[in-house]
């Protein structure tokens, strides 16, 4: 049962690549659909725990599960009309993909067993990488060639900690399901030191999946030369699942009484990755580069918040929901940019809010909300982040949390503004904007809005149920 | 007494420090596939705890059948469709790469002493293999200029890192199907990575991946 | 509670509606105006009416996200300052109503109210918060409504940049003030108001000051103040009416509200404030003088006035870490009811201003000029409201200014810094006093005194009735205030009754210094009536004929001639030249029959010099040092990873 | 506000208001003593007033009503300090404890229409006076109330009555004189500031380019003149009484007594400021603000002084 929600992806996928590209799309967004059904009942539990020797159900799993599979319904909405715009030599090749991504997700969203977790995550890197170079530009061919050496080198270096792992299991004659669930149970009697090394592995392999500095290079590269599309997908879904992976093991180190140890390295590859993003948000040229860059910020704010644990951690995983929701509405909006332009460049855009004023409200309004402007969520995140820091008494990691925060938005309010509010030259503009193409971003960031009026029940309890193993709460 | 491992692990070795030190990409395509078949041997020598499965042997066709066949078989039509010079052109000199993988050697054989592991000997050797393999490799990412020698820098590292798990999880050995997994995913790494480097040769002419610098801020 | 709710609804229904009706301008405007002033008006009624019957503080919760709560709370320093916030946003929306009036702008304009209302809303809330994530939401949501205001002319490149100025400030002091709010909740351990004064002092003192510097940067206190001159000029007249007259004010209302959470029992608190007062009000002034944009002179006003307020609260602060319970009292309740005062002067003169730039279309005061005769009503409300600004009777500032005065001169009884301190205060106050004087009289004199300047100065002309109304009501307070402040001192008192030292301190020497200081006022306006009707006697059939002014044996004089605001400026910022930075451009007069000669002269603003060279720059200069990162050779980007784990194993 | 209707208070005020110009009289007296002239009669500011208040007025195009309000406001501002003095120790007509800073600030409100009333001639002239005028002032405010400051640390009192006639008054004769003596000199510096004599001002001088507060005045004409110069005589009057009154305790024996010595005194004051005028010259505009600092240095340290003094 929960196995489907990555293999009818798999299978609609593989038999894309052979169907006509109109049959592809309306594939596509019905897989969406169904996915999200199939999602739903695993949320609800209407299926029952199922705990397979691969597979399980965990709460945070399901969490990133549910993101990705609400964001895929919107995206997959707006690639339909996206691909009616724009005349792609290969699409039935991206549709496919879209799909094998969506399938290697889920795949590491309910990953139970070490290895084929790791497994899942490096089906992610491959089954992404057409999705990159689909247009063939030498840029695009050039982010893809890094994008799949960097994550693959990383994610081999992955598959190491995974042996370190099982190795310290092994050294303490233990014989039980090499899955977290069943290793958390014997924490304990683990090898303190070849878990500490298995961990260290496990952050820089995944770390370089999920954009933490100094492994981050791939990530600008990759998220600004995909088509807008896909870019929303990997930002808005791929770095949760590289997140949950590094999650489980942080997990693990908490239940083997190692939490201090992997807490401060979470915590100081998270602001690492916060100053890279502040060196080159600062004056960028780029907007979707901008906007990865912000993405790795992003990531190392969930990074610290899980690192500092208590209220932050809490902080962390409502900012990683809330994130998914706006950036991916950013990238979707910056498709109908590039679309209306047809430049990446910033100082070539202006005068949205006269030419697109749809897109440029709706970018706008995404800009305040990821950085943290009321009523979008990620002001709550960021509030609560701060707050249970400097409760941790973790007066460093705040004081450079703070400092970069605003260095962030000195850079990127400037470029925002200038994109949104300058007036241009000349007042032409390529392919008009759509209401169709304007209203998953929206709906995104309504949804990100209702979210902050009305947090539901089930999702609060699942992140305290998350976090509360990396002793994490919501009063104290 | 010298255990037969020994040997194989020796001729791991060697060749690791050849690919080190091999001016012509064809060469070091030759050099992987032989790796690639007694990297695959490995664990049917050392396993002779839980026996000579049959399972064990079909593994052993299926890796050799990849690693040994299927991927260099890959890599050499990858080489002979890029038309160009098949001068390797190092970052750093060959000499240099080899006295590093000397180096090396020496460097993992300290680790694993200092590890103080209670376990036979040729798992001792192992290790130390593994790690002299897994180092190479990235010395090969990262001291050479063509694309395609950074694929074989990462295949050698994916041997080394496999080494180090035969040596130190023996449990993993005992699921194939993860193993299969692990393999296919290598498998489709590596092709995908041929069809990036076969568009990237159709686009720029070469696979240099100096032509490959132009996204930076 | 319902009846505040209930104004808020009016208010955010006005709003929306705009929004909804963009397309009829007129029909929009009305809805608008008309809801926003009725929801003020209920909501101003209701918190006079609590501080008038001394209402018990009534509080609203309502749960959010689970385990948040968004509660709500009106004692009497809350209802103090929605006092000002709900009349002068009614009044100058009032005012927009006819400054507002380009029909093709229609969504423009609408926008504009719905943030206007947004930005009430949320002053509102800011006031009424009662735990720190309600204070923080509601603070967030003001930062954000008050600079889609400011942009309102956002074609315009010094708009963009004004807003982006701003919206960098209140992001950045937002952070500082969530980091304080941290170091409560770290102490606390939860996000309530109640046990704030329990916590260690060290704590507080950190906590007090980092919720400072947020809260000061939006007051504009000196070295944070650097956005005020860019942000009020650009933003359109009612707009920054609201914003210097309010908004800035709930910096100031922060500051007091965690000084009464917080119950300091240190005297560095006071010692702090009374410095940044001294700071923010004697630079503010002298900046003022030295600036020719009318608009961003008031705005530096602003600066003057926060300074202004800084010290009376620096001196009840004081008085409280001592004991004096007169000083403490005189100097709180003058503070706040600064807080009042200023709102309406400062806004009855943004007002003006804005009248003025409209007619003119000019905001150089030294291109103006005899506008007194074309726009009388304006000329002579503007006149009340430099009056009231200066502190001198018998208007309303001299009575927030008394109260300070009476309550630092009480502080002289005290040993050591805490004297010198009053003295500081008692100095500053007097200094503020005389500048402020000298800057109106300029701006008075220069813009609507004399010859006009400039032709479209000339041609200028009364503003229309809805623009002139709301600057007689405002004149009309200040004059109230000025002849019977009995009741509103008592009033401002009520609202420090927080502080402990003051709970059961019956204010008995308010009263009759209040009723003697109107009677004084009273007596001068007798004596100068009665004079004015002796000058009448003595005109009686005597010749009264009119000619030019005597140009002092100069037979040709023009109005360009006369004393411009820049050359009356000149020796007093030439005085203060060690903290203030004039560049002076002019071409050497060296023929016999000299040529074209050109003059100019700009005030530069010392803290935004400063904080150029000294953070801004380094800064930037360093992080670019460090984008070489991202340098596109892939080889390296494998190092940064084996880099990584050689780094990490080595900390194992 | 304790309203004391006494007949002496009335008594005392008008007679000190009344022989207002006559102690301007001194001062040209003095200056034609040391020019070896005989010099006017004594009277001759009465002669002033009288001929002004016959006069009619012209009017300058530019100007508005602020330039009628201007000599009303002064006078009366400068007429109500002169409520609440205490002459000749005297209890004033008016009084209560805070009423010196309301005071001063009616003398602002008086400069402030002054300067209004200059700017609105449009004349570059009087504009340069008032730009003068009020950065001078402005100083000289600061002075003015650092020595209340001083007098409420010593006596504690906020208003003249207290400081001359209450139980604990401030003079030279008491335990205080050095901080006195400071003050005195400083408040001399503010009379000559606050009156624009020599050495600040000169108003003999025929230069308008170097007057300050005579080329103010230079539109105004007939009875509006002659307010303005009936309230500088009340100015200088309250500048001069406040320093004698600090000179000598007139709370000893009878009114009549007192009276004498204080006119005595008040007749000196006016002397030596002829005299200051006689011998000294008029500074350069740069180096006024020098002096007027002084006054405030001296005041200053007077005060830090009582940190020791007082305790």
């Amino acid at each position: 049962m929960l196995q489907f929600v990555f293999f009818i992806p798999l299978i609609v996928g593989i038999a894309v690549f052979f169907l006509p590209a109109k049959t592809g799309r309306l594939a596509l967004f019905s897989t969406a659909v169904i996915h999200a059904l199939f999602t739903a009942l695993e949320w609800f539990k209407l299926s029952g725990p199922l705990h397979t020797k691969y597979f399980t159900n965990t709460p945070d799993g399901m969490l990133v599960l549910a993101i990705l599979s609400f964001l895929f319904l919107f995206i997959s909405l707006y690639t339909v009309f996206y691909m009616g715009e724009v005349e792609m030599s290969k699409e039935p090749i991206f549709n496919g993909s879209m799909l094998l991504f969506l399938s290697a997700m889920s795949m590491v969203a309910i990953a139970d067993h070490i290895i084929m977790l790791w497994v899942a995550v490096e089906a992610t890197t491959l089954m992404s990488a057409p999705l990159i170079f689909v247009h063939r530009s030498k840029e695009s061919l050039e982010a893809t060639w890094k994008y799949v050496l960097i994550c693959s080198v990383g994610i081999a270096l992955a598959l190491l900690g995974c042996f370190f792992v099982i190795f310290s299991m092994e050294m303490s004659n233990i014989q039980v399901p090499i899955s977290f669930t069943s290793l958390t149970t014997v924490a304990s009697q683990l090898n303190p030191v070849w878990l500490k090394a298995g961990f260290i592995f496990f952050v820089i392999g995944f770390g370089t999946k999920m954009g933490l500095a100094p492994m981050h290079t791939w990530l600008p590269d990759a998220h600004s030369e995909a088509p807008s599309p896909a870019s929303a997908l990997l930002s808005g879904a791929l770095l949760n699942c590289a997140f949950l992976a590094v999650y489980r093991c942080h997990q693990l180190m908490f239940a083997a009484g190692l939490g201090e140890y992997s807490s401060n390295v979470l915590i100081a590859f998270g602001l690492a990755s916060m100053l890279v993003s502040a060196v080159f948000i600062l004056n960028q040229t780029d907007y979707k580069r901008m906007l990865a860059y912000s993405s790795i910020e992003n990531m190392g704010i969930i990074a610290v918040g899980i690192g500092i644990g208590g209220l932050a951690a809490f902080g962390a995983l409502l900012h990683m929901i809330h994130h998914s929701l706006v950036k991916s509405s950013l990238f979707l909006s910056t498709g109908n940019i590039l679309l209306a332009y047809g430049t990446k460049v910033i100082d070539k855009t202006g005068g949205m809010l006269q030419l697109i004023p749809k897109t440029g409200v709706t970018f706008f309004a995404g800009f305040a909300g990821i950085s943290g402007f009321p009523p979008f969520g990620l002001f709550v995140s960021e509030l609560l982040i701060i707050l249970g820091a400097i409760k941790a008494g973790r007066y460093v990691a705040i004081s450079i949390f703070i400092f970069s925060l605003i260095l962030i938005f000195a850079g990127a309010s400037r470029l925002v503004m200038q994109m949104v509010f300058n007036e241009r030259e000349n007042n032409e503009i390529l392919i008009p904007e759509k209401w169709t193409r304007t209203l998953p971003s929206i709906l995104l960031l309504l949804t990100s809005l209702a979210l902050v009026i009305w947090l539901p029940d089930s999702i609060y309890q699942t992140i305290q149920n998350s976090i509360s193993s990396i002793g994490g709460t919501v009063n104290g | 007494m010298i255990h037969i491992s020994d040997i194989f692990l020796a001729l791991i070795l060697l060749s690791v420090l050849l690919s080190l030190r091999s001016n012509r990409l064809m060469a070091l395509v030759k050099l992987m596939a032989f790796q690639g078949i007694v990297v695959s041997a490995v664990p049917l020598i050392l396993d002779t705890a839980h026996g000579i499965t049959f399972k064990l042997i079909m593994f052993f066709l299926l890796l050799v059948f990849v690693k040994g066949i299927l991927i260099p078989g890959m890599m050499s039509v990858a080489v002979n469709k890029v038309v160009v010079s098949t001068e390797i052109e190092p970052i750093i000199g060959y000499h240099a790469s080899l006295f590093a993988g000397l180096i090396l050697i020496i460097f993992s054989v300290y680790i694993t002493n200092h590890l103080h592991l209670a376990m036979a000997v040729q798992y001792k050797m192992l290790l130390v293999t593994g790690i002299t393999t897994m180092g190479a490799g990235l010395i090969l990412l990262m001291a050479r200029r063509k694309a395609i020698t950074q694929v074989i820098g990462y295949l050698m590292m994916e041997n080394g890192i496999y080494l180090i798990g035969t040596a130190l999880a023996k449990e993993v050995h005992t699921q194939y199907v993860v193993e299969f997994a692990v393999l296919l995913d290598l498998l489709v790494a590596v092709l995908v990575m041929g069809i990036v480097l076969n568009d990237i040769n159709h686009t720029f002419d070469d696979v240099d991946t100096a032509l490959l610098g132009q996204l930076k801020d | 509670m319902n009846l505040f709710f209930l104004a808020l609804l009016l208010i955010s229904a006005g709003g929306t509606q705009a929004l909804a009706t963009f397309r009829l301008y007129s029909l929009m405007k009305v809805g608008a105006v008309t809801a926003i002033i009725g929801g003020c008006a209920l909501g101003a009624c209701n918190a006079v009416w609590r501080l008038l019957q001394h209402a018990d503080p009534v509080s609203y919760s309502h749960s959010w996200l689970q385990t948040f709560s968004f509660s709500l709370k009106i004692d009497a320093i809350s209802a103090f300052f929605l006092v000002p916030v709900f009349i002068i946003s009614a009044v100058a929306a009032l005012y927009s109503f006819q400054y507002l009036n380009d029909a093709k702008r229609g969504a423009g304009t609408a926008i504009n109210y719905f943030f206007y209302a947004l930005l009430i809303i949320s002053m509102a809330l800011v006031a009424c918060a009662d735990n720190l994530i309600t204070f923080a939401l509601a603070w967030e949501l003001m930062s954000v409504s008050s600079f889609f205001l400011v942009i309102y002319d956002v074609q315009k490149k010094a708009t963009r940049d004004a807003g982006y100025i701003y919206f960098l400030f209140t992001q950045a002091g937002a952070l500082f003030i969530f980091a304080g709010f941290g170091f409560l909740y770290s102490h606390t351990g939860n996000f309530g108001f109640e046990a704030l004064a329990s916590i260690p002092d060290s704590a507080k003192l950190i906590a007090f000051i980092l919720i400072l510097i947020g809260c000061g940067s939006k007051a504009g206190i000196m070295p944070l103040h650097i956005w005020l001159p860019y942000a009020h000029p650009a933003a359109p007249s009612h707009v920054s009416a609201v914003m210097s007259g309010v908004m800035i004010k709930m910096g100031i209302y922060g500051i007091v509200r965690f000084y009464l959470l917080l119950e300091p029992t240190s005297a560095l608190f006071g010692q702090i404030i009374i410095t940044l007062g001294t700071i923010s009000g004697i630079l503010g002034v002298v900046y003022a003088i030295g600036k020719h944009d009318i608009k961003r002179l008031l705005a530096y006003h602003s600066v003057e006035n926060i300074g202004i307020i800084l010290l009376g609260l620096g001196i009840g602060m004081l008085g409280t870490a001592t004991g004096n319970k007169t000083m403490a009292a005189f100097g709180f309740a003058g503070g706040l009811l600064h807080v009042l005062n200023h709102s309406l002067f400062k806004s009855l003169l943004f007002m003006g201003a804005g009248a003025v730039i409209q007619q003119t279309g000019s905001a150089s005061i030294d291109q103006l000029g005899g506008l007194m005769k074309k726009m009388p009503v304006t000329g002579r409300s503007f006149l009340i409201g430099s009056i009231s600004i200066s502190g001198l009777p018998p208007f309303n500032g001299f009575i927030s200014e008394f109260l300070i005065y009476y309550g630092a001169f009480h502080g002289l009884h005290l040993q050591g810094t805490s004297f010198l301190f009053s003295v500081l205060a008692i100095i500053s106050l007097a200094t503020i006093g005389g500048l402020a004087a000298a800057c109106f009289t300029k701006v008075v004199g220069v813009v609507f005194l004399g010859e006009p300047r400039s032709d479209f100065a000339a041609r200028a002309s009364e503003a229309g009735f809805f623009m002139v109304l709301p600057q007689l009501l405002l004149a009309a307070l200040c004059l109230g205030i000025g002849i019977w402040p009995a009741h509103f001192v008592q009033v401002a008192f009520e609202a420090s009754r927080a502080i402990p030292l003051l709970a059961n301190y019956e204010p008995t020497q308010f009263m009759p210094i209040m009723t003697n200081i109107s009677r004084t006022v009273i007596l001068f306006f007798l004596l100068f009536f009665g004079i004015t009707l002796l000058r009448k006697l003595f005109y009686v059939g005597k010749e009264v004929t009119s000619s030019g002014t005597w140009g002092c044996g100069f037979t040709q004089p023009t109005a360009r001639m006369q004393y411009t605001g820049t050359s009356y400026g000149d020796s007093i910022v030439d005085f203060f030249r060690p903290f203030i930075r004039v560049e002076k451009k002019y071409s050497e007069i060296d023929k016999i029959f000299p040529g074209k000669t050109t003059y100019s002269s700009h005030v530069h603003d010392s803290s935004e010099i400063g904080m150029n060279t000294f953070l801004v720059r380094p800064v930037l200069y360093l992080l670019n040092k460090l984008r070489w990162i991202q340098h596109g050779n892939i080889q390296l980007y494998i190092g940064y990873i084996v880099l990584a784990i050689v780094v990490m194993l080595i900390f194992i | 506000m304790d309203f004391t209707f006494s007949f002496t208070s009335f008594l005392s005020l008008l007679t000190a208001v009344s022989l207002a110009p006559l102690f301007m009289g001194v001062i040209l007296k003095v200056k034609a003593f040391f020019g070896g002239k005989q010099g006017p009669p004594w009277l001759i500011k009465y002669y002033t007033l009288i001929k002004l208040l016959r006069k009619g007025s012209v009017y300058s195009t530019s100007t508005t009503f602020i330039f009628k309000l201007g000599p009303i406001i002064s006078f009366v501002t400068a007429f109500m300090l002169l409520l609440f003095f205490p002459f000749a120790g005297l209890p004033p007509v008016l009084s209560f404890h805070g009423d010196v800073i309301i005071l001063f600030y009616l003398l602002g409100l008086g400069r402030f229409f002054t300067v209004l009333a200059a700017l609105d001639t449009a004349s570059p002239f009087e504009g340069m006076g008032a730009a003068r005028e009020v950065f001078f002032s402005t100083l000289a405010e600061a002075t003015i109330f650092v020595i209340l400051a001083l007098f409420f640390r010593l006596s504690g009192s906020l208003s003249f009555a207290e400081y001359f006639t209450g139980d604990q008054i401030v003079n030279l004769w008491s335990q205080s004189a050095a901080l006195i003596l400071l003050v005195l000199i400083a408040l001399f510096i503010v009379l000559l500031t606050e009156n624009s004599r020599v050495p600040v001002d000169d108003p003999a001088t025929h230069l308008e380019l170097t007057m300050i507060h005579e080329v103010m005045i230079l539109d105004h004409s007939g009875p509006d003149l002659a307010l303005i110069e009936m309230g500088a005589f009340c100015k200088m009057l309250f500048y001069s009484a406040f320093i004698s009154s600090l000179l000598y305790p007139f709370h000893t024996g009878s009114g009549l007594y007192n009276g004498l010595i204080f006119s005595i005194i008040m007749t000196l004051i006016y002397a030596v400021v002829g005299l200051v005028e006689s011998i000294t010259a008029r500074y350069k505009m740069d180096m006024v603000p020098n002096f007027i600092l002084t006054s405030f240095a001296l005041v200053f340290f007077a005060t830090i002084l009582t940190m020791e003094f007082v305790q």
